[in-house]
């Protein structure tokens, strides 16, 4: 980031903003992007919504998101070791001779292979997910059950001295309620 | 398994020389039967030497007429005869014709691949066998089966088919059936395998003749004949010569149409073992 | 809709876009508590019926597989019509929530989650009768390609042993995206409620907090699944297709099947979703949200899967019918004139007639109709699966073996009872996890509102999905 | 695969699992498992007998007792158990081959329901008591027997002697009577051998050879070298299609008991369309010219066509053979057709006869059971030993068997199982099975001249207190002071030393060498036909057409019913109609429509003797007038096993006509039959009896191939 980000000061405290609207969320943290607080960056903001709010990104900037790569990672595997597991218990099976048909049989193995290439793939999905949504952690404060309700959290960390131009921010933009926790 | 990964690529060699013999191993024997159809009287001494040989349970009225019977071997009688024209309306003009019918031994066999444990396979002797013990009862083999020659165990009937003490009389060499497990003619495998140890113990190979099924040894006619394909000096392989029937061949060539050797269901491709020749009539 | 005039208001109303997102949960969570004397009535009965199952099932355990009277043609009967069946019915809830998903049909959330629900649990019925079906039931395990210090393995070229893998990736798939799908309305009941239910759903929440970050990946997470899904449900029927198709026998053998399942299984699926819908709106009192013209388009696409049933149904017949092979015209014959016909044309009735009357509105918008419509059509599907098995087991190709057979009790007590274990898991289920979807019956709201279309259907195809930044409207949401 | 060392053995000893064939590996150790969850029984075997190999199965040599013929069998025996019989390939009647009921000898052997301890009226007693009230009561006894030779039958003769000559009645229900009496009138010769095997024709009528008359195992035989290349053509004519007419190229429905007029009939073809001569047979001449086609036709139902095809392929295929058993005069006409057309000296020799008379075989008939329930009701029988038959079940009501006996002062039975006759018997003596005995059989057909059948136990007894046939005669014929007896304290001694002194050896090895043939060459002289001479024929009017009449008929399995009580004969499919565990009545289609009935609806058959009711099973091998119902079911006292079905003796004639004519097997009788408007499935092994197009049994035409090639 530019200029005024660059001096590093402590981060002292944590605010959540309580707003009734998406807007309003959503122009406060476009003022924060436009630096309208000296010192605060929207890398600093965690929006918490009772749905989904892709539109946000606009403002917020487009964050990576890695899940694809893990389902295509799953799946590779899930399908190579399909294939190798039972080719190779056929071939540790050979005492059978079938129907005229031969030790390893391609086109079943192959059925047997995609199944375990989506059972896979499923499975490293789901990992990807709690992992990268950084689920079943330990939960930090400042939280409140409104976010599942209708009402849009803005979390943002401030220094002292950003501590009230942010709440100002904040009550221009009509904010609801104001939590804040001290960082020690 | 620490083998088992060692053993893939040996399976891969195999998989590849299986793929250019359709599949089968290196057969030791491919025992075979032929029956003649215009020598069988239908007297059901087979299927009774069956019941003697191979431990099979009678089931009753009630569970027979249910279809539950355990006969691996069974008698059909047929009146009609397509091959001759239809006689006349109201009354035979000729006999009936009678079919011994038993597991085929399918070398194509549509039983095998289904089975979803591996319980019934192909043996080195080309028999299709049933590992009693392995057989989970999933019964898919029976229902892809076009001859319905599998037996399945609905009950467990050995307390009713041999009350004390007809169990003295079970043949030990081979297990009694208990509820829940397929079983089905084997070709009386404990002969083969009695037969090949007797061999072996005399230290010379197994000769034509050695092996005589309970059905084909009290045929009264002598309608059965049974013995190793492979044996090029066998009985049973001339036979087979002879009637211009090949095992392995879809569309048979027989330049002579008086061989009157034929397996049932050709059409299917299940490469039955058990070559049967034809009735003759005289019209 | 287009001709909404002549409608009453009930008919004609949809989810009310300015409904307060507080009123949301509260009627969600509402309907998870205080059973009423119905739910237990419901509840024992299914638990009786299932215990009919069991005893069945232990009959059936001494005794053997005698008493259910099957027989040396007819190995297989109604437990695996009703296997097919139940994997059929499986196949609504993640299939269509997937594709719809997938498409944008915003009209899927706030029934999608029952019908996945239902999916989970009519695959854990299915799942029954494969194992019950086993002669050696104790030893059912064996299919299972674990690692035996005896070097056996299961016969991979069996079809059972492609049910048994597609059944297990299935059944996790469809668990996990039910599961995932329902994570930030576990939240919300964390939030709301106290005691046992408040320790479960902070642990089945697994700390969602509604973060953006949460919300990227939660949307990556739910589209990469339901993408696995749609080929998975598809590649599941058609193994159970297999399973005849595979077969030699006469009226199995057919290469249509596979299709032709997929497109059975959508349909029977459908016609239980249009039953749970009107059960659910009735007694969890859902008409807010399981409106009538969501039920409008569940019909209409009931109707045409319908189509491509009866569609399939046919071609199959006919192909049967102009390629001369004796035995399955035999079978074909039989199942119109033999001695299961009446059976055979109750499926072709319930299944290809009957959905015409789907095409009425009158019958789209009442209610009760729907309901019977929908049970005769499983009705109909149900038969379809017998069809396909027990004809063609009483001929097959060997004169010998042509018999008649009807299933004996033990059968008939495992169908009815499989149908209790299935009420029983979506009765608790029902009052344990929200059945409509909180969350997304919000966003729904929201962007409907948001946009500038009258027409929902217009929306649903031009959507592009994410929207972009929205345009400035006077009234403000929520309370 | 010997690339990879895994063959079927090793790869179940692998797995450690066991199937068909590889239980045997494990099968060492004479034990067995029996499917009750893990019970495993171990025989001990600290001290075997010495033919006692665990694990090895050892062949005996011994003879068949499931029948009257008496073929060698070898039975397999381990751990001191016989376990399966197969035939004994060296002897010349059934040559390696028995039928199913010799399969089933073992099954009888090991029955549950078998006699374990003597009973004097009904209750338990000791041998000691139940042979001394014999010899107390038994003198002048009528020994009632089915067919016996051998020793068996000497020590039968040498009681009754020694008991004051009491009636020897033997009855058998299945047997070959009216042939033999044909075979005496024309040849001088009771039984000469057949070789069906070198005729190139076979005309029967009413003799089911390849089921149940003579000994069908060796018919059977001879039937397929018979079909070898050249083939010989089969022609039946009968009124229901037996086990030979299913095999018939040509089979012709007669009205039942017209049998005779066809045969003349056919005599009368092959005299006036082929020339064939009755050359010093004027009588006979006489009775065949009478019998024109349009008659025959009349009287049978059988087309002029359809003899003349019989004739035909008889004057076609030389030596032909014709053989009879439907009646006496249908016997009689066979036989004089088999002079006519030269088949005698060809396919009809001469036959042997024993030097020792006394040994040979005495055959059964039903005359005797006759004879026997009208003596005794006449009260000429003061005490009866009845063995081996069982006239109670065989008699029709016509007889009054049960009073016959109950006017019998005294009354033994000596029998392995409980029956209609052993009930109202005053002692019961406990026979061990055929397989536990000793015993000398002289086979009535058949054998190679001198043919002497060892019957050897295979096993000790099953149950402990029951004693050989031969014991038991030997006790009551010592205990009827017969002479020369006392030395012997068993059979076995006795047997032996007769048999010695029948080969002219007492040598140790001689002896050993008899019982591992199985048979024994006594010395016997061929019997010499007579030279020609006039037969007189005549036939029986048969009911007129259009009236149903009620026949019965023996098929392998049932028999005459000895065997009802074997599950594995019950449950063995009847040849025809395929039932199993129960009786049918075999109707013709269009007498059933006529009736209203189809296969499985019941009907009660009613004659002059009474009703039986059973279920119908339509076909088109039997005559439209006829209802046959196949005997040997419908027990009731027989055991748990033998209960099913009826039995239509019960219901037959055996007294109308001519006695001396009239077998039961081959009598008929005016029966009403009617609806009773129930109907249950009835249980057989296959419903259908069409092929629906599939190639099961295919068949090629006879001029197609060249039958002297044979194409097998």
């Amino acid at each position: 980031m530019s200029g005024p980000a660059k001096k590093i000061e402590r981060k002292t405290k944590r605010v959540l903003g309580l707003f009734g609207d998406f807007d309003q969320a959503f122009e406060v943290i476009a003022d924060i992007r436009h630096y309208k607080v000296p010192g605060v960056t929207v890398d600093d903001v965690t929006l918490k919504s009772p749905i989904e709010h892709p539109e946000i990104e606009d403002v917020l900037g487009e964050r990576p998101c890695h899940i694809p790569k893990y389902s295509f990672v799953g799946a590779a595997i899930g399908f190579c070791f399909g294939f190798i597991f039972l080719a190779s218990a056929q071939a540790n099976f050979l005492a059978q001779p079938q129907g005229g048909k031969p030790v390893i049989t391609i086109p079943s193995n192959i059925v047997l292979a995609y199944e375990m290439l989506i059972l896979f793939g499923v499975i490293a999905t789901l990992a990807g997910f709690i992992w990268s949504a950084k689920l079943m952690r330990k939960r930090e404060g400042l939280y409140d059950a409104a976010v599942t309700v209708d009402q849009i959290g803005i979390v943002i960390e401030v220094t002292d001295d950003t501590f009230q131009p942010m709440k100002d921010l904040f009550k221009k933009h009509k904010v609801l309620e104001v939590h804040e926790e001290s960082l020690t | 398994m620490p083998s088992l990964l060692g053993n893939v690529f040996k399976g891969w060699a195999d998989y590849s020389k299986a793929n250019e013999d359709g599949g089968h191993h290196d057969y030791e024997h491919m025992y075979a039967m032929s029956i003649d159809l215009d020598k069988c009287t239908g007297c059901n001494a087979c299927s009774t030497a069956c019941y003697a040989e191979n431990n099979l349970a009678w089931v009753g009225e009630e569970k027979f007429g249910a279809r539950q019977a355990m006969n691996w071997m069974r008698v059909e009688r047929y009146f009609d005869e397509p091959d001759v024209g239809e006689g006349s309306p109201d009354s035979l003009e000729r006999g009936a014709s009678f079919l011994p019918m038993m597991c085929q031994h399918c070398n194509g066999a549509p039983c095998e691949p289904v089975c979803p444990v591996a319980a019934t396979y192909h043996t080195v002797d080309g028999l299709n066998a049933q590992i009693y013990n392995r057989c989970i009862g999933s019964r898919y083999c029976a229902n892809n089966c076009p001859i319905r020659v599998r037996n399945f165990n609905f009950y467990d009937n050995a307390p009713t088919a041999w009350p004390a003490p007809m169990d003295q009389g079970l043949n030990p060499d081979i297990s009694v059936r208990s509820k829940g497990v397929m079983e089905k003619c084997t070709f009386c495998v404990q002969r083969i395998r009695g037969a090949s140890d007797k061999a072996k113990r005399e230290g010379r190979e197994l000769k034509d003749g050695d092996i005589v099924t309970a059905c084909q040894q009290t045929c009264p006619t002598s309608a059965i004949q049974f013995g190793d394909l492979l044996d090029e000096t066998s009985e049973i392989s001339k036979a087979w010569k002879r009637q211009q029937v090949e095992l392995g061949k879809y569309e048979q060539n027989k330049e002579n149409p008086e061989m009157r050797g034929y397996r049932v269901y050709e059409e299917l491709n299940i490469d039955t073992k058990v070559l049967y020749l034809e009735r003759v009539r005289e019209v | 809709m287009s001709n909404t005039k002549h409608l009453t208001d009930e008919q004609a109303k949809d989810i009310d876009e300015n409904i307060a997102w507080a009123k949301i949960n509260k009627d969600v969570l509402r309907s998870m508590e205080n059973p009423r004397m119905g739910y237990w009535v419901a509840l024992a009965f299914s638990v009786c019926l299932f215990g009919l199952f069991i005893y069945a099932e232990i009959y059936q355990y001494i005794y053997g597989m005698g008493p259910a009277l099957l027989n040396t043609s007819h190995m297989w009967d109604l437990y695996i019509s009703t296997f097919v069946f139940w994997i059929g019915m499986s196949h609504s809830g993640t299939l269509l929530s997937a594709i719809l998903h997938l498409c944008h049909a915003d009209w899927r959330k706030p029934i999608y989650r029952f019908a996945e629900a239902m999916t989970t649990f009519s695959l854990m019925t299915a799942g029954l009768f494969p194992v019950i079906h086993l002669g050696r039931v104790w030893n059912f395990y064996w299919v299972m390609p674990y690692m035996s210090d005896r070097g056996i393995w299961p016969n991979f070229r069996s079809p059972l042993i492609w049910d048994a893998f597609a059944i297990t990736s299935y059944l996790t798939s469809s668990v996990l995206f039910l599961y995932i799908g329902m994570i930030p309305d576990l939240a919300i009941c964390r939030d709301n409620t106290t005691g046992w239910r408040k320790t479960l759903y902070t642990f089945l929440s697994l700390g969602w907090r509604g973060d953006d970050a949460q919300w990227r990946n939660f949307r990556f997470t739910y589209l990469m699944i339901a993408c696995f899904l749609i080929p998975l449900a598809v590649s599941v029927h058609s193994i159970v297709a297999m399973d005849f198709a595979m077969a030699i026998m006469p009226g199995w053998h057919v290469t249509t099947f596979p299709p032709y399942f997929v497109a059975g299984a959508l349909y029977s699926g459908c016609a239980a979703i249009m039953t749970l819908f009107v059960l659910l709106r009735y007694f969890l009192k859902f008409e807010e949200y399981m409106t009538m013209p969501i039920m409008d388009k569940v019909c209409k696409l009931t109707f045409v899967i319908a189509m491509v049933w009866t569609y399939l149904n046919l071609i199959e017949f006919a192909s049967v019918w102009y390629g001369h092979d004796i035995p399955s015209k035999e079978v074909l014959m039989a199942k119109a004139t033999g001695p299961y016909s009446i059976f055979f044309w109750g499926m072709m009735v319930f299944g290809s007639v009957l959905p015409f009357s789907l095409l009425s509105q009158t019958v789209r918008h009442n209610m009760f109709a729907i309901f019977f419509v929908s049970i005769f059509l499983n009705v109909g599907m149900f038969l379809e699966r017998w069809m396909i098995v027990t004809p063609t087991l009483s001929l097959g190709y060997h004169p010998q073996a042509f018999n008649v057979m009807w299933p004996g009790w033990v059968e008939w007590a495992m169908v009815g009872g499989s149908f209790g274990w299935f009420g029983m898991l979506f009765l608790i289920f029902v009052k344990v996890f929200p059945c409509v979807s909180m969350y997304e019956v919000k966003e729904m709201v929201y962007h409907r509102k948001r946009t500038t279309f009258a027409d929902v259907d217009e929306m649903m195809e031009l959507h592009t999905g994410v929207p972009g930044p929205a345009p400035k409207t006077q009234e403000t949401g929520g309370s | 695969m010997s690339k990879t060392k895994i063959d079927r053995r090793n790869f179940l000893k692998v797995l450690g699992l066991g199937t068909a064939g590889a239980a045997m590996a494990g099968c060492d150790m004479p034990s067995y498992v029996t499917s009750e969850e893990g019970v495993e029984k171990v025989y001990s075997y600290l001290a075997p007998e010495e033919y006692v190999i665990p694990g090895i199965g050892v062949w005996y040599a011994s003879t068949c007792q499931q029948c009257p013929q008496a073929c060698g069998v070898h039975g397999r025996v381990r751990e001191g158990r016989v376990l399966k019989l197969e035939g004994n390939p060296d002897t010349a009647t059934n040559a390696g081959k028995i039928c199913q009921m010799g399969q089933s000898a073992i099954q009888a052997h090991f029955h549950p329901e078998r006699i374990q301890n003597p009973t004097i009226g009904g209750k338990d007693a000791t041998w000691d008591d139940a042979l001394a009230l014999i010899k107390e009561k038994a003198s002048n006894a009528s020994w009632v027997t089915g067919a016996v030779s051998g020793h068996q039958r000497v020590l039968m003769d040498v009681s009754r002697e020694a008991a004051g000559n009491g009636r020897h009645y033997a009855i058998e229900a299945v047997n070959t009577r009216a042939w033999e009496d044909a075979s005496a009138a024309t040849l001088g010769d009771a039984n000469p051998n057949l070789h069906i095997d070198k005729a190139r024709a076979v005309l029967t009528i009413g003799a089911d050879f390849l089921g149940t008359w003579g000994n069908p195992v060796q018919a059977m035989r001879d039937y397929g070298n018979f079909r070898n290349a050249p083939r010989g053509v089969l022609m039946a004519i009968e009124p229901a299609m037996s086990m030979t007419g299913a095999n018939a190229d040509t089979w012709v429905a007669a009205r039942p008991g017209s049998e005779a007029a066809v045969v003349l009939g056919v005599g009368h073809v092959l005299m006036s369309k082929h020339g064939v001569s009755a050359a010093g047979m004027p009588s006979a001449a006489s009775a065949f010219s009478a019998m024109n086609p349009a008659k025959v036709k009349d009287l049978s139902g059988v087309s002029e066509a359809q003899l003349n095809k019989i004739a035909d392929t008889l004057m076609a295929n030389s030596p032909s053979l014709v053989i009879a058993n439907a009646s006496h005069a249908a016997a009689h006409a066979a036989q004089v057709l088999n002079l006519m057309l030269g088949n005698v000296g060809q396919t009809i020799t001469p036959g042997a006869s024993l030097a020792a008379g006394a040994m040979a075989p005495v055959s059964g008939s039903t005359k005797d059971l006759v004879g026997f329930a009208m003596d005794a009701n006449a009260g000429k029988i003061g005490a009866a030993i009845i063995t081996g038959t069982n006239p109670t079940f065989l008699a029709p009501k016509g007889l009054d068997m049960s009073a016959a006996l109950s006017k019998i002062g005294f009354k033994v039975a000596i029998a392995d199982f409980h029956d209609e006759t052993t009930k109202s018997c005053d002692v019961v003596l406990p026979m061990s099975s055929p397989l536990e005995s000793w015993g000398t059989h002289v086979p009535a057909n058949g054998a190679a001249p001198g043919t002497v059948h060892i019957q050897q136990p295979l096993m000790e007894n099953v149950y402990a207190n029951t004693r050989g046939l031969g014991d038991i005669l030997l006790s009551v014929a010592q205990g009827a002071g017969a002479e020369g007896l006392d030395g012997f304290e068993d059979y076995y001694g006795y047997l032996r030393t007769a048999v010695s002194a029948m080969i002219g050896s007492d040598m140790e090895g001689d002896w050993n060498k008899v019982l591992q043939a199985g048979f024994a060459t006594a010395a016997s002289a061929p019997t010499a036909f007579k030279a020609g001479g006039d037969v007189a024929l005549g036939f029986s009017e048969p009911a007129s057409a259009g009236t149903l009449t009620l026949i019965t008929s023996a098929r392998q399995g049932m028999f005459d019913g000895r065997h009802a009580n074997l599950p594995w004969l019950q449950e063995a499919p009847d040849q025809i109609n395929k039932t199993v565990w129960d009786t049918c009545a075999e109707l013709h289609p269009a007498t059933a429509a006529k009736l209203g009935v189809k296969t499985g609806d019941y009907v009660s058959i009613n004659t002059a003797n009474g009703a039986i009711s059973t279920r119908v099973f339509t076909y088109k091998g039997i005559h439209p007038d006829a209802v046959n119902v196949p005997m040997g079911r419908g027990h009731t006292d027989y055991g748990t096993y033998a209960e099913n079905g009826v039995n239509p003796l019960t219901i037959m004639d055996a007294t109308s006509g001519d006695r001396s004519s009239t077998e039961l097997l081959s009598s008929s009788i005016a029966a009403t039959v009617t609806p009773t408007g129930e109907n249950r499935y009835l249980v057989r092994s296959m419903d259908l009896a069409e092929q629906h197009g599939r190639k099961l049994v295919a068949t090629i035409t006879a001029d197609q191939f060249d039958r002297n090639q044979g194409g097998a």
